[in-house]
């Protein structure tokens, strides 16, 4: 079921064709809408790092807007939200257009891929209008609050509680891993509203602020320095309650549709997603950078190792295709995208191991020639399991992957069906 | 297994594996083994006649496939040999043919050799392993040396599969002034052939000797200069057909293995319901999709002869001949002490993708030619 | 519990050695008598290899009955069932005494160091008597008849029953994975004695004839085409009740006694082993061989490789070292050999896969140079698993470390404390 | 963990140990860090106190042990500093002692240097690794000059742990005729020390520049002749300390990150509960033991400088480096986002694994060690 939203998505673009500008007309005036409008990268500017982040979010809102001023914010969201009722086609002309120039990329996840998506399938015609429109038109931006500290892998087991007081919502309790909250004007929050129903059934989804009185958001450090995670802590935080998504307690199926939004996104195959990225401002090394770097490259050792790491990233980029390919003619299930994730796991943690083992004793402290991107090697290091952590566990994937795609037998669960305040919480 | 066949070849497809479920079950498979190894003459004439060894050769010599893509339909049905371990020459003829195609239009006509492979009349394969020698076919030993309007080849081959019933063979050769490729017939009494031992249950190997063998300059295919073109493609050609075949055999293992793992019970339990069983049985799920994504796209490259097919051949060989072993070893682990016992069809399946792994290249050895050919 | 006897045995040999001979005066006896009664080993002939089983189980008999005529037959076990009484440090001296001389090897596993070692603790007087002496005297070979085809790793669910009748049991049902079965005269056999009891405790132990015509033996042919294992079918095969050991229904402690000693004596720690296998015939192959065979050992990737089999195999001896000392001690629990034997499965099991890698194409067919022995590489990868299966598999040491070694919840049993006759069994 | 330690030894490591956690927890180590890393001066001359530098050093200068095996009581200390991320210029102070002891014999005298050491009044370490140099300490390009009675020194070393607090160093550099180590005062003029940034948590290192640096004859240490036997011993003890260090940091990784598998529950179960988890656990625990027991096997025989230690201290690192950051990531793994967090504590472990795997030898150059000293 999951699956059929892209599926209808392309349907409608066949169906639709002769009413729709043609893709070609369309990338003709693209490119020379973006030539007229856009910024042109700067190859002596930096992008997508951590220094730049904090002027990105201001540039990117501008561009946003700009997008939407000229007819290409959202090209796959419908008119009446502000988007451009366009194809997925469409979109990928445009972000091919778009390719030397400046673009709003940090707003496509999660703001416009995996809220606003998740928005436009399940929210009200009032949320729609001023959420999903304010995320298209650069006048906002949404993030997500879900994960907490006690949960982990198990969301649906999270603890921060809503009550209903008359119109309002009163939420206390604390959101962890929320990524670049700090940016964000409104989060999509799911919430316990019932105790005594089962865990997945006592749910809520509720838009709440992220910057009020009554919340305090902090950054959370990394263990390279990074800080793109926030968590956030409410203290009677009061929402009006018509900022409820869907129905109250069926938070569940709400959060659900918003994590298949997440997957398409990381997969690679969202249709919300404008624009690619480009460079990273040269902080992208190859293992094969690092081999030319320690003067290894025509050991043979260091050749074979090159080699597979070569493969591998080719490999990686096959199957993204491929399971893409699967879930979209419906001959895979939904869940197939775990495979996607098992793979952005492995072979980029294959790939931090096998730079570590070129760069040798450069990883751990700066040479007197370097230019410090071999001790990246190292930084970067401590951050390895990153790739198996978020977005859910690889643990989770691989729960996900035997159950889902293979049909065994699930895990037993010892909270399935027990009202929720039974559960057992551990320390 | 592509997931983008067109009707066309999921018609080829089915068509083929019914074949081969009939006339090649695995009780056949382990009869042969018995009666010593090869592949029966009767088996490889029907199977020339559903097209087997047609796919490569040009319309205009009677060949072709129904699809267009001819070196895709062929890489199903070396797919559909992985997954029944089938006997038959399928690489070596289909190698052979493809060099010979190759050469057609610099060097001497070939038809004739052509027409016999494609309908099954006669076999060959390529003569290029030398004893001791890693997989080097541009600095041969064996030496073909002109006289007059003659060459004369000397040197040992081995490693030369169904060496035994070829009628004859590819042989890649040192000349003066380079390397090139003869066509050498394989009843001459100046050529020695001695089967070997070898790891797979049916496929068989040969050291042949050429012992001052003369053959006529019209047996040279194509020429010096595209020599290294020819040996290029026909390498590619193997290489893509070995993965498409190790693509078969884990598919298949892991299929049994999955079925396996739900009827079989332990401790009151199906072997299914296991955590740590079913999250290795979801890593090889997903290596398996790997493998299947790596091989469709090293197909597709040399069939439409892509500029980076050589790139994405070696990328298929290193990948799914590092993960196709380790799958296998892996799903025998899962069949406990019967999956090492002669009974059971394990050792089947990894006798032939060991074979597969190891032949024109390692993993090892594919690792370093993706380094060479990213100019590191 | 199951370690003290280990200790007992050490203590005993400290407490009663003023009464012993020494250790000394001990191996200048043996050194002497072992150069005037025992062969010495053959350069050129092939010791312990499928080829020449069948010639060492006859030899080994004669080599045994001479050990016990001259008094050096069972070291470690009692005088009073033929033993010599004298401990493992005597065993030691004895064991490195004998390296230059052909030794009943083939004897002391299951034989001598399982089926013994268990009849010894658990036995009844006239079974020590019979079958214990009858073992170290070289006029009985014993085997263990444990593991069914329905039963892999699930050995307390086996299904062959013995019923009794009068002052005898009947016994009907199979066995698999009797390792040298054939050449043995009885077996230790686990049945099935009451089936309306929880697994484990419906079990009981009986020594049974390996051949009679109630039953029928036949080997079992491995993937390398190897076939020390047998498999056993029993029709209404007869034995006497008083072939019981322990009580009926108590197997599963015998059981237990006798699995603990074979993981002592696959660990390598058993105080009933003599002799040191010396050479296998030249069919032991190291990766250093098999470098140097293709002419690769100057290589670079393969100097890495053989350097890392090297590292492992050096670990592998000093695991087993530490663990012995650790379990000897009493630091560690007795489960804590299952630790040894993950080793010995992931140690092996590498070194195939390097040898496989540095084969390469020799590794499927005979080169014309070779001598064959890198195609044993080929055939050797065939078996690769046979090194986490054989003696219970890797997964169940991993149970066995986790639950008992770092005490973590045993996993679900669904046959736990159930009416054997009730227990679901799959196809 | 030696699991045949003395009493006198296992009364050391208590006392160390608690040492450590009343002087060096691990909050004082983040504070130590916020405030820009090194080690406190007063802690490590508490730590000369209470023997931490005597240890290798021979009675009659005042130094040695209560166990009569020193090396396997300062392996026990670096065992301890790993359980708790310890600051401290442990390893490079007793590798230089190592080096001093080791020449005392052939060369001139130095115990003044030893027992400054010795009671920490002064630090040293071993300035051997050069810019781009990869482990190669008998072909430095740092050269000694003689000039008269003195030798003058140029170059540049990097990679010098506490190389902004080291009191000398001790220089390995080549002469005219082979190699040399000498002490080089780091005060003078000539020495020119720039602190570069690391990866651990708390470790300094620096370049160390030496400009035309004149020293006496004396300042050598040993001769040329038993240089290269000088360098080997202080190779094999600082290689043994790393694999030590190392220990401590898995076995306490590992030791909390059970604990956390018992106390968090997901989805109503406790993580330990959960197979696929304990089987990773399980193979965690195995490698520790094999961690520990190859740990002591090359502490023992640099200890008793037995004829096998440079192929054990090799094995022990090859492997140690090798599993070591493989548990500790995977620990991570098991601690989920928290375990990636700068507040949580796992990162400080990885750091100094890092740090101890990449320094004198990653595990492939150990490898390649392995297979010289087999003859390969």
């Amino acid at each position: 079921m999951l699956v059929t939203n892209i599926a209808v998505t392309s349907e409608f673009g066949e169906f639709m064709s002769d009413q729709l500008e043609s893709v070609e007309d369309f990338r003709i005036r693209a490119r020379a809408w973006l030539s007229g409008n856009m910024p042109k990268l700067d190859p002596a500017k930096e992008y997508n790092t951590n220094r730049v982040a904090d002027r990105e979010w201001v540039e990117h809102r501008e561009l946003q807007k700009k997008l939407f001023a000229g007819g290409f914010a959202g090209i796959c969201f419908p008119k009446e939200y502000g988007g451009q009722g366009l194809t997925p086609a469409h979109q990928t002309a445009f972000t091919e257009e778009s390719a030397p120039y400046e673009m709003p990329l940090r707003l496509n996840v999660p703001s416009l891929s995996i809220c606003s998506g998740m928005l436009l399938d399940m929210g009200s015609e009032e949320q729609k209008q001023k959420y999903l429109r304010g995320a298209i038109s650069g006048e906002m931006i949404l993030c997500q609050f879900l994960s907490e500290p006690s949960g982990g892998s198990d969301l649906a087991g999270l603890l921060t509680r809503a009550q209903r007081d008359g119109d309002t919502y009163v939420i206390n309790g604390q959101k962890c891993w929320s990524t670049f909250a700090y940016a964000a004007d409104y989060a999509t929050c799911l919430v316990r509203t019932d105790w005594d129903a089962p865990k997945h059934r006592g749910l809520s989804m509720i838009i709440v602020p992220v910057h009020d009185d009554a919340s305090h958001l902090q950054r959370v450090r990394m263990s390279d320095g990074s800080d793109e995670f926030c968590e956030e802590f409410f203290t009677d935080l009061v929402v009006p309650a018509e900022n409820l998504v869907g129905a109250e307690n069926d938070g569940w199926t709400v959060g659900q549709r918003q994590l298949f939004y997440e997957r398409q996104a990381v997969g690679g195959g969202s249709p919300y997603v404008s624009g690619r990225q480009a460079t990273r401002g040269g902080s992208e090394v190859t293992v094969a950078d690092v081999a030319r770097a320690v003067g290894k490259d025509q050991d043979s050792a260091t050749r074979e190792l090159v080699g597979w790491q070569t493969a591998l990233d080719t490999v990686m980029h096959q199957v993204v295709k491929r399971i893409t390919i699967g879930m979209t003619s419906g001959e895979y299930p939904a869940m197939a995208s775990s495979m996607m994730r098992l793979c952005h796991a492995e072979i980029p943690q294959n790939r931090m191991d096998i730079m570590l083992d070129l760069a040798g004793d450069e990883a751990v402290t700066s040479a007197e020639h370097g230019d410090g991107y071999l001790r990246n090697v190292g930084i970067q290091y401590l951050m390895r399991q990153g790739a198996s952590l978020g977005g859910g566990s690889s643990e989770m994937s691989r729960n996900m992957v035997s159950e889902r795609v293979l049909m065994m037998p699930r895990e037993m669960a010892a909270d399935r069906d027990v009202p929720f305040r039974e559960v057992r919480r551990g320390r | 297994m592509d997931l983008e066949l067109s009707e066309d070849q999921k018609l080829f497809r089915n068509t083929t594996a019914k074949f081969l479920d009939n006339e090649s079950p695995i009780e056949k498979v382990r009869a042969l083994n018995k009666a010593g190894g090869g592949f029966p003459a009767e088996f490889w004439a029907q199977g020339a006649e559903l097209g087997w060894a047609a796919l490569l050769v040009p319309e205009e010599l009677g060949g072709g496939s129904i699809s267009g893509n001819g070196f895709q339909d062929l890489a199903i049905v070396a797919e559909e040999f992985g997954r029944l371990v089938s006997p038959g020459p399928l690489l070596p003829v289909n190698t052979v043919i493809a060099g010979l195609v190759e050469g057609a239009e610099s060097g001497p006509d070939h038809s004739a050799e052509i027409e016999g492979l494609m309908s099954g009349e006669s076999v060959a394969t390529w003569a290029v392993y030398e004893p001791k020698g890693h997989w080097d076919p541009l600095n041969p030993t064996t030496t073909a040396r002109k006289e007059g309007d003659n060459y004369v080849i000397s040197g040992v081959k081995d490693r030369v599969e169904i060496g035994n019933e070829a009628d004859f063979f590819f042989v890649t050769a040192k000349t003066e002034t380079g390397v090139a490729n003869f066509i050498v017939p394989s009843d001459l009494g100046s050529v020695v052939i001695e089967p070997v031992a070898a790891l797979d249950f049916v496929r068989h190997f040969a050291t042949v000797r050429f012992n001052e063998v003369t053959v006529p300059a019209s047996a040279m295919v194509g020429t010096q200069e595209t020599a290294p073109a020819i040996i290029e493609r026909m390498f590619q050609v193997v290489v893509a057909l070995q993965c498409a075949e190790m693509n078969g055999l884990i598919n298949r293992v892991f299929e049994f293995t999955v079925q396996w793992a739900f009827d079989r019970y332990s401790f009151g339990r199906p072997l299914a319901s296991y955590q740590a069983l079913k999250h290795r049985f979801s890593d090889m799920r997903t290596w398996i999709e790997c493998c299947n994504a790596t091989a469709d796209e090293a197909v597709k490259a040399v069939n439409n002869r892509a500029e980076n097919s050589a790139r994405l051949v070696s990328v298929a060989k290193a990948y799914i001949g590092t993960k196709a072993v380790q799958i296998i070893q892996d799903c025998i682990q899962m069949h406990g002490g019967l999956g090492v016992t002669w009974e059971h069809d394990c050792h089947l399946y990894l006798r032939r993708a060991t074979t597969d792994r190891q032949l024109f290249g390692t993993p090892a050895d594919h690792k370093r030619r993706i380094a060479d050919l990213i100019g590191l």
